[in-house]
């Protein structure tokens, strides 16, 4: 477990060879007994004019690093994780293809869980994050959170 | 003798659907040193910003009540985030 | 979503490769927002006379793959659900190796999330399976489930 | 003339460490109909499983109560799950 702001952003759409090698990764941390990861997708909604193709994410890039980083913090003291990661897109993602992965690990699976499920919220809520839903070569629509 | 605070310009950035409304990622404001002036300047300049819904984060935290600033403050202009 | 008995159960330790498989597969589907998952990790928990190196998993295969298509049904009526898988190991899985993979994918967060968290209460408590803690060559002791 | 339910073999299975403790993973009783009486001459037979738990199963399904079955009966024997 790193104590200084990481790099949450990855250029395009999360492949799932990137999921699968964060998995991998944690074969050597033996105490860990339950992994919990969700995973954001995009939808092709159906809008005034047509489907959504994609979502294009524009961030407060250094702001959304460090307040990650805080609510990183404070998850970390409110379960026992022993690992937290958080990926999400920047630039153009496609209608199917993953936009954000979150990964917490816990020797127990309820501490997992719990603290995936909180993670989410607190990603949608508080990261200067903005998606404009791409409908067509003239037509978009800027995204809410509800 | 050195400028005085409030005649130095002041850059501030701006995202998604208010960086479009104002017609870019950045702009300059001088002669302002907190935020309620800054939403009656910005409201003034841009009326295309009327009835948009946006925070003002200085120095990368969210200010929810009035907050001074100086030209050495990163201001940034943020509407209700869609991450995720 | 098919409406007959699926077999759950894999030779082994469910692979990076395996989830990632599945989740490219989803990417057809795009009414889906959100996939989550949780997977089991074997332990190497300290034991009375050293570590569990591996759990070797059995169970009463017809009987589980029953209880788990009634379980599903459940599932998809209580929640707005796109897909649902559950991949559980069989065999000797080792330290650090995943053995259990359930993934539950709905249009909206909430409902893939809640889903997940309740599937792995249900598997853990109503499948008729079994895991022997392989400690050393003649030692083991089988595990109970809390 | 047929032989009567009670005196055909009845093929139970068993799991986990109620198969360790019985020494296999099958075993065959006679003249038993009834979950009840199952636990009472496994009991006897298996001094081994004194103190252990485990569920019977009849036909893949869970029995809590005392449950009556027939040679043409699934039984199964299934110690404390731990899947997962």
């Amino acid at each position: 477990m790193s104590h200084k702001p990481k790099n949450i952003f990855v250029s395009g759409a999360v492949s799932p060879a990137l999921i699968a090698d964060s998995i991998q990764k944690h074969s050597t941390k033996t105490d860990i007994g339950g992994h919990s990861i969700f995973l954001g997708q995009v939808r092709a909604d159906e809008k005034n004019g047509g489907m959504v193709q994609a979502i294009e994410y524009t961030a407060y890039e250094e702001m959304a690093v460090q307040k990650a980083f805080e609510i990183r913090e404070e998850i970390f003291v409110k379960y026992q994780l022993t690992c937290l990661h958080i990926h999400h897109s920047l630039g153009e993602v496609k209608a199917g293809e993953v936009c954000l992965f979150v990964f917490t690990s816990s020797p127990h699976r309820k501490a997992a869980i719990d603290a995936c499920a909180e993670l989410v919220e607190r990603i949608k809520n508080e990261l200067p994050i903005w998606g404009r839903e791409i409908i067509s070569a003239e037509k978009y629509e800027w995204k809410e959170n509800k | 003798m050195q400028q005085s605070a409030e005649t130095k310009d002041i850059k501030i950035i701006a995202f998604g659907i208010i960086a479009e409304k104002i017609g870019g990622r950045e702009l300059v404001c001088n002669g302002i040193s907190d935020t309620g002036a800054l939403r009656q300047w910005l409201a003034n300049k841009y009326p295309g910003l009327n009835g948009l819904k946006f925070s003002i984060a200085v120095n990368r935290k969210l200010v929810h009540e009035n907050c001074t600033f100086d030209n050495e403050s990163e201001i940034a202009l943020l509407p209700p985030f869609s991450g995720g």
